[in-house]
């Protein structure tokens, strides 16, 4: 009997690309022969953008990169600037700073692991973290003013102080969580039928994986433990006691139980972190602002810097993302912008290791492997 | 003793005193048969509004008990509680433009959806809905329904064919693969009840079980065949295809199967089968394991309401355990599917069958 | 019979249905959460970043705001013999920098979200509709 | 000592100079050295392959690759310049993979050719994109529009009159 190949266009409109991704399979029945990942649909030319704006005004740009976490974005950026011009921050900055990332990470996990049961079929999860997310985001606002795009981490400190009410209701929300987890855990963990899905597929070795680039929970689910707030740690993770989550197993059930796990060190971290928090209310580095013409101090942060010349060199710095690695490459020739901004985004690189990882699978596993990537577009096309 | 729905209509009409002057009239024109002829539409018709109604309610019914699970409202602006929101959607999909892809085959692209709709509502012909109420108990009734649902294969595949579309005939293989191998465990464990009753009419079947042991527990063929149920309900969610087992449309996959191109009325039309499908299977673990419309007689109320409703509580706690499922578990994955069909499911309801015909034959079981 | 043990004995699907079922019924603090947006509204944050407003007795008209934009969605017009700020509201980020670099706190954000228009041409605001404190000049 | 040090020492040819790049070691090679540099860095435990960046400085181009090290938790970066006219360095996806992506995306945007890569198309831009927009010379101003053929292939064209554009 004469068999043809079949050619399928996944995307760049399908239910479970997360987006706009696309994906070309050269199928076999139902047997992926070979997958040629293609990007660019949401391609909005950041990097030329950081060259056009100055510091101050792309910070809300990296905001648009990683949408469903952009908070580690805002600082990614902020930490290149602050390590290029040395730029000191107070210490309740920084606390505030990993609170909010720290927050982010849970917030990104729900929605990677939400999203990755909705493409299972299974379209409880999604709302359900839907529903933890917002009381997240309800927090956001309280504290930054909008829910999604922040633009809250600037050089030298941070947007506004932490309002009154935000600490309760972040003690409220760990708890809350804490409770959702152990639902979560219920529900999915133990599925049989999401352990067939997920136990085998898409395995990559922890070997591949570094060869790839891969990094974040990918990489974390194939055994290396590695994470850089421990080897590099920035900000104030030294002083905070946290352990990496680690998977040996390299397959897809292990990069999404990585993700359960670190949801729980995240509350760990947040609950030491709001213990600990310095009571001077000093947020921003009064070196690098003016204050307001009107004398009084305003509502809003007082001492930011209006027009931010860091001195010409350039930097590569690079912070644990929730979906991995995310680096900043800033040169600056000491004008008011950015000579280069170059993004080493997270999901780009992860992206990377698909090809490799589901030849021979099926199209149910090519979504249940990628739905453990976990990439959001915006971060790979930029 | 009324054994069907049209002696029922003529039992009511003999009661209102109607039915003796309709015949003579009728007769006087040496036409009776059109009497008879009316009374069967009345009946049909009274049986087709009754399942699309139902099949509106359960539209909304899934809605809300995915809602429910997920801490959300669901319709709630249409009517009150959002219950009139099928009929909304039903105005919004005619409403819609029909669209035949240009290099679809056209006659039938079209044809296909009403091949799924109408064995989905010949399904309800011989199911026991209550006492006396069942439009022809057919003495094949079991061997007709099971032939009927396997009509829809057929026409998924013709819809999946017919749009042309890559991700539509997938869908409609997929679909095939898993209505035949699901099929076979359905009728074996289906078998092992005809193998307790001896006959394949479905009132037979619901009369068998009409005692009681110790004249507490239901003498229902669920305690007797505890594993022919489990089988043939997983069997019979197979066939519907709902999740776990949703390949047909498996939306992450598939973008939304056989049905992706179909738009408007058509799709409509696909919906609707798939609810009536949902009913009926429903309807059938009711009739076959758990005692059909069998339940306490009341006095003052007559033994058909009473049926009815006892039937219909029975049926919506399948339907509403089919969507709890649903709203919990993720998707297998197809090969998995045709393994558990084939290599667990088949073997099982072999394993039944020859228990119990083993036992019938000892005459341990009657 | 071990395999099927371990794979079929479904303790992880008896679980799941525990689970949700708790939500269905409302068992332990699992109530829902929807709100019915049209009919009710969640409170803003005194923060929230919404539409633009000027305080027309402190803008003083330098543009500084202008110059900060990241989309140059801020346009500095004339209006009642005095400049101020016209924000094109389809090109704005909502990222507030107008309101940081402002030297005399004029600009603000307010609490208003629901800024969808029927026209491209209805999504910039004027003076006319960004200023307030009007009452204190005449 | 540091690993860009260490390489000075190995391969004293190859390594041009060495420097600080903020608290990380840097050194700049010689461009036919890459990928001798590179295979010796990979063999000094650097495993993982960072980023690769590529800069326009109107007259030059320089290539930065940031490596980092599993087992010693170190960072090192290489900077290879090379000309303005014809920008050409050796392709690393024989060391890793993940070089693959990395340097078609500068390619794609920056228009540094690698030489010996397997598969060295635009990722992001559409196939016949005018200009790589991450040059200083990139014209902004012209607009380019790209439509779909009847293959499904790209097609980029600066004449947008044919096609319908909301106002």
């Amino acid at each position: 009997m004469e068999t043809d190949e079949l050619i399928i266009n996944m995307g760049p409109v399908h239910p479970s690309t997360h987006g706009v991704l696309r994906f070309k399979l050269r199928m076999d029945g139902e047997i992926i022969k070979e997958c040629t990942p293609v990007l660019g649909y949401l391609h909005r030319g950041t990097e030329k953008l950081g060259e056009m704006k100055t510091y101050l005004q792309f910070i809300p740009y990296t905001d648009r990169l990683d949408y469903i976490s952009a908070m580690p974005n805002n600082y990614a950026f902020v930490k290149a600037v602050e390590e290029l011009a040395g730029i000191e921050v107070p210490l309740r900055a920084e606390y505030i700073r990993v609170i909010t990332m720290e927050l982010n990470r849970v917030v990104n996990h729900l929605v990677s692991i939400g999203s990755l049961l909705m493409d299972l079929g299974a379209a409880t999860m999604i709302m359900w973290g839907f529903r933890e997310r917002e009381n997240a985001l309800q927090l956001y606002e309280m504290l930054c003013g909008a829910r999604m795009t922040f633009n809250y981490i600037k050089p030298g400190g941070v947007r506004e102080d932490i309002p009154e009410g935000f600490i309760p209701k972040l003690n409220e929300f760990i708890k809350d969580m804490e409770k959702r987890i152990e639902d979560y855990e219920q529900l999915i963990n133990t599925n049989e039928i999401f352990m067939m899905r997920m136990k085998n597929i898409g395995v990559i070795s922890a070997e591949d994986a570094i060869n790839y680039g891969m990094t974040g929970p990918t990489l974390r689910g194939s055994g290396v433990n590695y994470d850089l707030r421990k080897v590099e740690p920035y900000s104030i993770y030294r002083d905070i006691d946290f352990k990496v989550c680690v998977r040996r197993e390299c397959d897809s059930y292990a990069r999404y139980m990585v993700r359960i796990d670190e949801m729980k060190e995240c509350l760990y971290i947040l609950r030491q972190v709001v213990d600990t928090m310095p009571e001077a209310k000093i947020v921003s580095n009064p070196k690098y602002g003016i204050a307001p013409m009107t004398g009084a101090p305003s509502a809003v942060m007082p001492y930011f810097p209006r027009i931010f010349t860091p001195p010409a060199g350039e930097v590569y710095s690079r912070i644990e993302a929730p979906k991995g690695e995310l680096g900043f490459y800033v040169v600056s020739d000491g004008t008011t912008k950015p000579y280069r901004v170059k993004i080493r985004s997270p999901s780009f690189c992860n992206l990377t290791a698909i090809p490799g990882m589901v030849v021979g699978l099926k199209i149910p596993d090519l979504i249940a492997a990628f739905g453990t990537i976990d990439v959001v577009l915006g971060d790979v096309d930029r | 003793m009324i054994a069907n729905a049209y002696e029922l209509i003529v039992y009511i009409l003999t009661l209102f005193r109607v039915y003796e002057p309709l015949l003579n009239v009728f007769q006087a024109l040496g036409a009776e048969y059109v009497l008879r002829i009316i009374i069967v539409l009345v009946e049909i018709a009274v049986l087709f509004v009754f399942v699309l109604l139902t099949v509106m309610f359960l539209t909304w019914m899934e809605r809300k008990v995915v809602a429910m699970v997920q801490s959300r409202y669901g319709p709630m602006v249409t009517g009150p509680r959002g219950l009139l929101q099928p009929v909304m959607d039903g105005v919004k999909l005619i409403g819609k433009e029909d669209i035949i892809p240009a290099k679809a085959d056209r006659w039938i692209f079209t044809l296909a959806p009403f091949i799924v709709f109408i064995p989905a509502l010949l399904v309800f012909i011989p199911l026991p809905f209550g006492e006396s109420l069942i439009i022809s108990d057919l003495r094949v009734g079991l061997l007709y329904i099971i032939a009927i649902s396997a009509i829809s294969p057929i026409a998924i595949l013709l819809a999946g064919w017919a749009s042309n579309n890559k991700y539509s005939l997938m869908g409609a293989m997929r679909a095939v693969a898993q209505d035949i191998s699901y099929t076979i465990p359905l009728a074996l464990a289906a078998i092992a009840v005809v193998l307790l009753t001896g006959s394949l009419s479905m009132v037979d079947i619901v009369n068998a079980q009409g005692g009681a042991w110790f004249g507490v527990i239901p003498q229902w063929f669920i305690f007797i065949q505890p594993l022919g149920f489990i089988l043939f309900l997983i069997a019979s969610i197979a066939e519907m295809g709902r999740i776990p087992f949703d390949f047909q449309e498996s939306e992450s996959e598939l973008v939304a199967g056989f049905f992706t191109e179909y738009s408007g009325m058509k799709f409509a039309m696909f919906f609707l089968a798939e609810y009536a499908h949902l009913f009926a299977v429903s309807g059938i673990v009711v009739t076959l394991f758990l005692g059909g419309w069998t339940g306490p007689v009341l006095p003052f109320i007559p033994v058909q309401i009473t049926s009815l409703v006892y039937f219909l509580i029975k049926t919506y706690a399948v339907i509403f355990f089919a969507m709890w499922l649903r709203d919990t578990v993720p998707r297998v994955r197809i090969d998995q599917l045709l393994n558990l069909g084939w290599k667990i499911m088949v073997p099982l309801a072999l394993l039944n069958l020859l228990v119990t015909g083993f036992l019938v034959t000892a005459g341990v079981m009657v | 019979m071990a395999w099927i043990s371990k794979n079929w004995a479904m303790s992880g699907i008896i679980a799941g249905l525990i689970v949700t079922l708790k939500h269905v019924l409302h068992i332990g603090n699992r109530p829902t959460v929807t709100v019915q947006y049209p009919y009710e509204r969640m409170k803003v944050s005194p923060r929230f970043r919404g539409l633009h407003a000027v305080d027309e007795n402190a803008c003083i008209g330098c543009g500084i705001c202008e110059i900060n934009c990241p989309n140059s969605t801020i346009q500095i017009v004339k209006y009642n013999t005095k400049w101020y700020p016209q924000v094109n509201i389809g090109m704005c980020l909502f990222c507030g920098l107008c309101v940081d670099v402002c030297p005399m706190n004029a600009m603000k954000m307010t609490g208003n979200y629901e800024l969808a228009d029927y026209t491209r041409e209805s999504l910039v605001y004027g003076p006319d509709r960004l200023l307030f404190n009007k009452e204190v000049k005449q | 000592m540091n690993p860009a040090e260490e390489l000075k020492q190995k391969l004293p040819s190859a390594v041009v100079s060495i420097g600080i790049q903020v608290n990380k070691p840097m050194a700049v090679i010689k461009k036919e050295e890459l990928l001798n540099a590179a295979q010796k860095v990979k063999e000094m435990g650097f495993d993982h392959l960072s980023v690769i960046t590529g800069i326009d400085y109107m007259d030059h181009f320089e290539v930065v690759y940031n490596f980092f090290s599993y087992a010693k938790k170190q960072n090192l970066a290489l900077k290879v310049i090379t000309d303005h006219e014809d920008p050409e360095v050796d392709s690393l996806t024989s060391l890793w993979k993940g070089a693959d992506w990395l340097e078609r995306e500068t390619y794609d945007l920056v228009g540094i050719k690698f030489i010996g890569h397997p598969n060295l198309v635009r990722i992001l831009l559409p196939d016949g994109w005018i200009g790589h927009p991450l040059r200083k010379d990139y014209d902004m101003d012209t607009e380019q529009f790209v439509t779909i053929g009847e293959g499904g292939e790209d097609i980029v064209s600066t004449d947008g009159s044919n096609l319908l554009r909301r106002k």
